[in-house]
């Protein structure tokens, strides 16, 4: 099982970038959260590479640590979520902006 | 003991002032007035059994040991001599308001008395931490009495009054704690007393910058001339008390500052500087006469008076003799009784009128005489007449500056053509000419006689005996200039 | 001893009608006025003739100790000596009678105490200037005849222009005193001290004749006295102060506070002795003074500012007499004049008033059976103002100015001569003056007539005008030196130019034919053939209307001084500086425009700006 | 064993390519969850089968359920589709998308700038990994139990149906 490190670090990349992409773009708030677990998720696969390479566990511990906060803030976001549905009727992410200056 | 005690009567009374205002209106102005003159008579009485000696009274606990930061309050004669100001005006201040503030009673007194309480610390402490500290303390309550009892644009003027004064003063925080570590590099004890402070040997480059920091915080106080423009907003919306205390009192601190922390703290440097400052000192009496002389608002163009006389004080200072500088103590407490007064009948008018146009006025003499004669004398003390205290303060300034500085005597004393100019338009455009408006116009009641009276006997006894003033501070100017000679002298031959 | 007394008597008047004029019964303010003023008086003859029989050059007291600062130690003391005692004399007297004839002149106007307490306080000052011991009292006293004259001026408050005038006349004599301030800071520099004698002996002692320093102090002194004493270039006040009632104009600005300069002058003579060019410049400044107003008074319509335009030119008689170090003549000249003028201006007073405030002359007339005794003793004012010889004071005193002026050590050619043309200039106008205020026909008819309160006064001094000359006669006839005697041990006499002696009385008799020539041209164009005067007046009515408005000064001054500096001032009157910190605030506010425009509320776009930011961070680091 | 990294790489790249793309989010969270299958496999591959253990159980399962059930509370239409469709223009993503390529080409430079090496050789269980977490990092999982504690009070709180909230500040305006 021998794979060159940059190639784990590239995947990571990728994902990340994608995921972010997916925040840029999407206007939908439910699609933004989910681009944010892609990039979360991307994180921890660059932690586990780092801790690959070194075969130590400090990176799965990351990882774990990276999936607790995940999950978290997929609950907390999720009612948000709701609470903004509620609120403003729509899923828009843009509607949003009475924070505006 | 008793350097303690004048801070924290004012304080208490303060607190038991605003308390008492939920009970009673009157019995709040009582208790500022029982306060401010139980201060007064044992100023006095410290004035009276004062020695010749430098330093009266001492006082010192450690505060933040750690940091050489101590409560330390001292008075010597000059301090002496604003103290017993601070409270002589401040009982007029309580007089003065007694008819014109009728709203939140008790919360105006607490901030005068406070403000009094933080410009008494800041003539009596000696250490730069707790200077800072009072520097603050004066600065709020002061905010809060332009603020809410002021004129129609007093927001405006609140916050100009306080930016100005705040941001001055952060840049004399860096100074204090610039000078606190260049002593400390010294000496190894890191310190905020201000006689151990004294000596320190400074690098003559960081020396003018720590110095600016300093004057920063005064000049803008004082103010000097491209730094004055808080001073005509918060003066005229501020109300009687406010603007009687800001003209008699915090422009001193200003003043106060320069002779006390400035010129001592950095001899050199600002033997340097001199020639600077004395120009922005006669820039500042011209254009403030200029700008006075334009003005309609009848306590804006009092307030560019101060601008113009405070030029004075500039000027003194920085002349380096024994002269100019009584001219200057002498200057800070007789403008703060000329000016403090003008703005008292400003005050006296509008409660009368409701205007402070001064277009809208005139021929006030034939319905009230006495007023006449009260804004009479007290227009001439402005213009410098002989006899009132002005003259002795400006003639002494001028002969002094002269010694150090001719040409720029010369246009200095050009001010005092013009200050004649401003001053008598007063009196033409308010008591002279014919009677306009069908308002009536009582003369000074009791009240206003009682406010009145002390003050015009003040200014004449300091411009017939100015001696008692004199002595006062000697010792602690001729400590100054034990120290100064040589400086000044080569500092002249520079000018010259 | 009680020379302090002499102007505290007065103070305590002013004090005690200032504090309690309102509650007094009417009838006591004259009494309390006049009466302070005439126990000076009285205390200056007891004091006087004390100084007089004893051999002592001075008494000198001290009140109390002013300031004392490292050498700088002016005391309130008075010193009198010679030349203050003649000045006190004349202002306790001449102040006296004039509070009299107040007394009456004044007693329907509303401002009864108010107008005695502002003349006792002007006695005070002017009493505290002549008698100060330093040159700081002095200043004081120097200040406070400047604030009473202003006061006085604009005593009647509710008209506009009378404010102006006081104002005016406030601020060109200030100008004038800091020139004063200058020369005292000058002198404190040099000697360390403003005590006058002591100044006046250390200037002996250190500096030799046409010092430089010298030469620069004495025209800063010069500077105040000429503002004081309306000369060139600052006279323009004095023709507008006769906005104030006619004692005023009698007291203050013709017997007492406008010779302040002189007496200054006078009392720095020894500084004066030292700058030779100074002493030239102080005879230039009167001579062309005395001519140019005196031909400003030729055109004149108003009663009182002929009479003003006489006092600048009269004084300026006294300063030429200075400029030739005939200290002497000078202030012999200036008591005569105080008589004389102070005279005029109270008749003149009784006049207008009896004509129901009218005070052009055009519209006066035959008033010489009206007004019996103000005739005559304006007449003898008159004929002394005029020089006309032998019978009057002015004479003796204007003759020895103009003997003088040629035959003095520092005498000149143009100086007698601009004199000479000044004594018939000024014979021409006194008897214009005359013969239209008195003669021809009645224009207004004569309203109040002066009663005795107001006719003594006059009497009294026509009489002085009369007597005083007499005390110093000229050696040509009787040659009294009185006077001139009695200030000797101050003021020293003229030394005279070599072979001149022999032609005194030759220009006696220049200077008599002079003015009764003029009182003879006076005769012809407003008596006999008063339509020539008319057509003079309209073949030349731009140099009529030149002369009409003081030659133009107040004009140029406007022009030059005024308004340009309340122009520049209302440009300036909210401050441009303050425009600068209001230009931080306006940026501040852009700026926070601008940045809440960034601010969406859109979460997408803050987080393009962490993207943004994020790859130029990377891409700092790799580079 | 390589080429099963490629295969997983690739799979993991395009799925998400697929969720940010998809316009129905059911869909899309299939794609998602064939995603994070996708990385359990790298993660084993690279040798770390307890994070592979962990991906499969929490985020595609916990997670994408938890995601699920939210959006059928919404209870989202048909029109919902047509919504997406009209958001997601060219216009929108062509730039968001140009800047994080970029990001991604810095990325990738920063990556190749490093040396070279290789991972995977050994395996690091269960074990060691526990024995990480609860020894050094025991305070961090703490920490992170008061997160998740906090993670489900907040979601209580927020999730609760209220009457519309308005700030009190604004109370009249709003009425």
């Amino acid at each position: 099982m021998q794979v060159s490190a940059e190639y784990g670090l590239l995947l990571a990349s990728v994902l990340f970038t994608l995921g972010l992409i997916g925040v840029l773009v999407r206007r939908n708030i439910i699609f933004m959260l989910v681009c944010v677990e892609i990039m979360l998720n991307a994180a921890g696969l660059a932690f586990i590479v780092a801790g690959s390479k070194w075969t130590q566990a400090d990176g799965q511990v990351m990882f774990i640590f990276i999936l607790t906060m995940a999950a978290a803030e997929v609950s907390v976001g999720l009612a948000l979520i709701l609470q903004i549905y509620h609120q403003l009727k729509t899923l828009d992410g843009d509607a949003a902006n009475s924070m505006k200056g | 003991m008793i350097l303690v005690a004048f801070i924290a009567i004012l304080m208490t009374g303060g607190i038991i002032a605003w308390i008492a205002a939920s009970w009673s209106h009157s019995a709040s102005r009582w208790i500022s007035l029982v306060t401010l003159l139980v201060d007064f008579s044992l100023a006095i009485s410290v004035w009276m059994n004062s020695s010749g000696l430098e330093w009266i009274e001492k006082f010192s606990v450690p505060w933040v040991p750690d940091f050489g930061i101590s409560f330390s309050l001292a008075l010597d004669g000059l301090s002496l001599l604003m103290l017993v100001l601070t409270f002589f005006l401040g009982i007029f201040g309580v007089l003065v308001s007694w008819n014109e503030i009728q709203e939140r009673v008790g919360f105006f007194h607490f901030n005068l008395l406070w403000v009094l309480a933080g410009i008494s610390g800041v003539f009596l402490t000696m250490d730069l931490f707790l200077f800072y500290f009072f520097w603050e303390v004066m600065l709020i309550p002061m905010y809060f009495l332009i603020g809410i009892w002021g004129h129609e644009n007093k927001r405006y003027a609140a916050f100009k009054f306080f930016i100005f004064t705040q941001a001055s003063g952060l840049l004399m925080l860096l100074a204090i704690l610039g000078l606190y570590f260049v002593h400390k590099s010294n000496s190894g004890t890191g310190t905020f007393d201000y006689f151990q402070l004294l000596g320190t040997q400074i690098p003559l480059g960081t020396s003018r910058w720590l110095m600016l920091g300093f004057l920063a915080a005064f000049i803008v106080k004082l103010p000097v001339v491209p730094f004055h423009t808080w001073l005509p907003d918060a003066h005229s919306q501020a109300p009687t008390a406010g603007s009687l205390i800001l003209a008699g009192l915090l422009l001193k601190t200003g003043a106060y500052g320069l002779i006390r922390f400035v010129v001592p703290l950095f001899p050199e440097a600002s033997a340097e500087l001199a020639p600077w400052a004395m120009l922005l000192g006669v820039v500042g009496i011209l254009y403030g006469a200029s700008l006075a002389f334009a003005q309609t608002d009848l306590k804006r163009l009092v307030a560019y008076t101060s601008v113009s006389h405070m030029g004075f004080v500039i000027l003194g200072v920085f002349a380096f003799n024994q002269l100019a500088m009584q001219g200057v103590v002498m200057q800070m407490i007789t403008h703060a009784i000329s000016t403090g007064a003008l703005f008292a009948i400003a005050g006296v008018l509008y409660e009368r009128i409701h205007t402070r146009d001064i277009l809208a006025m005139g021929g006030f003499w034939g319905k009230a005489p006495f007023m006449g004669v009260v804004t009479l004398i007290f227009v001439m003390a402005s213009l410098g007449l002989p006899g009132l205290g002005n003259f002795v303060a400006e003639f002494l300034t001028l002969i002094g500056s002269w010694q150090a500085n001719p040409m720029l005597t010369i246009f200095a004393a050009i001010g005092i053509v013009t200050a004649t100019a401003y001053s008598l338009r007063i009196m033409q455009k308010v008591f002279l000419g014919k009677w306009q408006s069908e308002k009536a116009m009582p003369d000074l009641s009791l009240r206003e006689k009682l406010i009145f009276i002390p003050l015009i006997v003040t200014i004449i006894w300091l411009g017939l005996f100015p001696q008692t003033v004199i002595n006062t501070v000697k010792p602690m100017i001729d400590k100054q200039f034990k120290i100064e000679q040589p400086t000044s002298i080569q500092n002249n031959n520079g000018v010259q | 001893m009680s020379l302090w007394l002499i102007p505290a008597l007065p103070l305590l008047g002013a004090f005690v009608l200032i504090v309690f004029g309102q509650q007094l019964p009417k009838r006591l303010i004259p009494i309390i006025g006049s009466g302070s003023v005439g126990l000076s008086a009285a205390l200056t003859f007891a004091l006087g003739y004390r100084f007089i029989s004893s051999s002592a050059s001075s008494f000198h007291i001290k009140a109390w100790q002013w300031m004392d600062i490292n050498g700088f130690s002016p005391a309130v003391a008075f010193h009198l000596d010679a030349l203050s005692l003649v000045f006190i004399f004349v202002i306790t007297f001449v102040g006296f009678l004039i509070h009299v004839y107040s007394a009456e002149f004044m007693v329907h106007d509303d401002g009864y105490a108010r107008f005695f307490a502002y003349l006792n306080l002007f006695v005070c000052s002017m009493l505290t200037l002549v008698l100060a011991d330093n040159f700081v009292l002095m200043y004081l006293g120097w200040e406070g005849v400047g604030l009473c004259s202003y006061l006085l001026i604009g005593f009647w408050y509710a008209e506009e222009k009378n404010g102006y005038a006081a104002r005016k006349a406030f601020i060109v004599t200030r100008v004038g005193d800091i020139s004063l301030a200058f020369g005292l800071f000058m002198l404190f520099q040099q000697f360390h001290t403003l005590n006058i004698q002591e100044v006046a002996a250390q200037a002996a002692q250190h500096w030799t004749v046409g010092s430089e320093t010298a030469l620069i102090i004495s025209l800063l002194l010069l500077g105040g006295a000429v503002g004081k004493s309306a000369q060139l270039p600052l006279q323009t006040w004095l023709p507008d102060a006769m906005a104030g009632p006619s004692p005023v104009s009698a007291l203050i600005h013709a017997a007492t506070m406008v010779t302040a300069g002189v007496y200054l002058i006078a009392r720095t003579h020894v500084i004066f002795e030292l700058a030779p060019d100074a002493l030239m410049i102080v005879g230039i400044i009167g001579a062309v003074t005395l001519v140019l107003a005196g031909f400003a008074a030729l055109t004149q319509f108003d009663l009182k500012r002929v009479l003003a335009y006489s006092t600048i030119s009269q004084i300026g008689y006294m300063f030429l007499a200075l400029g030739v170090s005939a200290w002497s003549a000078a202030i012999f000249h200036f008591m005569i004049h105080a008589f004389f003028k102070a005279l005029l201006f109270l008749a003149a007073g009784a006049v207008i008033e009896s004509l129901h405030h009218e005070h052009d002359m055009f519209k006066m007339g035959g008033l010489k059976n009206k007004l019996p005794v103000v005739y005559w003793t304006f007449l003898i004012g008159a004929g002394s103002l005029a020089a006309l010889p032998l019978i009057t004071g002015g004479f003796y005193s204007k003759d020895q100015i103009l003997w003088l002026s040629l035959a003095g050590e520092h005498g000149h050619i143009w100086f007698f001569l601009a004199a000479l043309v000044g004594a018939f200039v000024t014979s021409v106008y006194t008897f214009r003056m005359m013969f239209l205020t008195f003669f021809g026909k009645e224009n207004t008819p004569v309203g109040h007539v002066p009663g005795k309160g107001m006719n003594i006064p006059l009497i009294v001094l026509a009489i002085l005008t009369t007597v005083g000359g007499f005390i110093e006669l000229p050696h040509t006839f009787g040659h009294v030196t009185f006077f001139s005697d009695f200030l000797k041990p101050i003021l020293p006499a003229v030394t005279m130019q070599e072979e001149m002696e022999s032609f005194e009385w030759l220009i006696q008799l220049v200077a008599a034919l002079v003015a009764l020539s003029g009182v003879g041209v006076a005769y012809y164009f407003f008596i006999y053939k008063p339509d020539q005067a008319d057509e003079l007046k309209s073949s030349a009515a731009d140099l009529h209307s030149f002369w009409l408005s003081g030659w133009g000064f107040d004009k140029l001054y406007d022009k030059l001084v005024v308004q340009p500096y309340v122009y520049l001032s209302n440009v300036n009157k909210n401050d441009v500086i303050d425009k600068l910190y209001e230009s931080v605030v306006t940026v501040a506010n852009w700026l926070n425009r601008i940045l809440a425009y960034t601010q969406s509320g859109i979460l997408r776009w803050y987080i393009m700006g962490i993207v943004i930011g994020g790859i130029l961070l990377m891409a700092l680091a790799l580079i | 064993m390589q080429i099963a990294f490629y295969i997983a790489a690739f799979v993991a790249v395009l799925s998400t390519v697929m969720v940010i793309t998809r316009f129905n989010v059911i869909h899309a969270l299939l794609y998602l969850v064939v995603s994070f299958m996708a990385m359990a496999v790298v993660f084993f591959i690279l040798g770390a089968p307890f994070a592979a253990a962990l991906e499969v159980i929490v985020y595609a399962g916990a997670i994408v359920v938890l995601i699920i059930f939210v959006i059928m509370m919404l209870n989202q239409k048909e029109e919902a589709v047509d919504q997406e469709k009209k958001w997601l223009t060219p216009s929108v993503y062509i730039g968001p998308a140009i800047l994080s390529v970029l990001l991604l080409g810095e990325l990738i430079y920063i990556i190749y700038e490093g040396e070279s090496h290789t991972i995977g050789q050994q395996v690091v269980d269960v074990k060691e990994v526990g024995k990480t977490l609860y020894g050094p990092y025991i305070l961090a999982v703490e920490l992170s139990g008061m997160l998740l504690m906090a993670g489900i009070v907040g979601a209580y709180h927020l999730g609760r149906q209220k009457k519309k909230v308005t700030h009190r500040f604004l109370k009249q305006t709003e009425d």
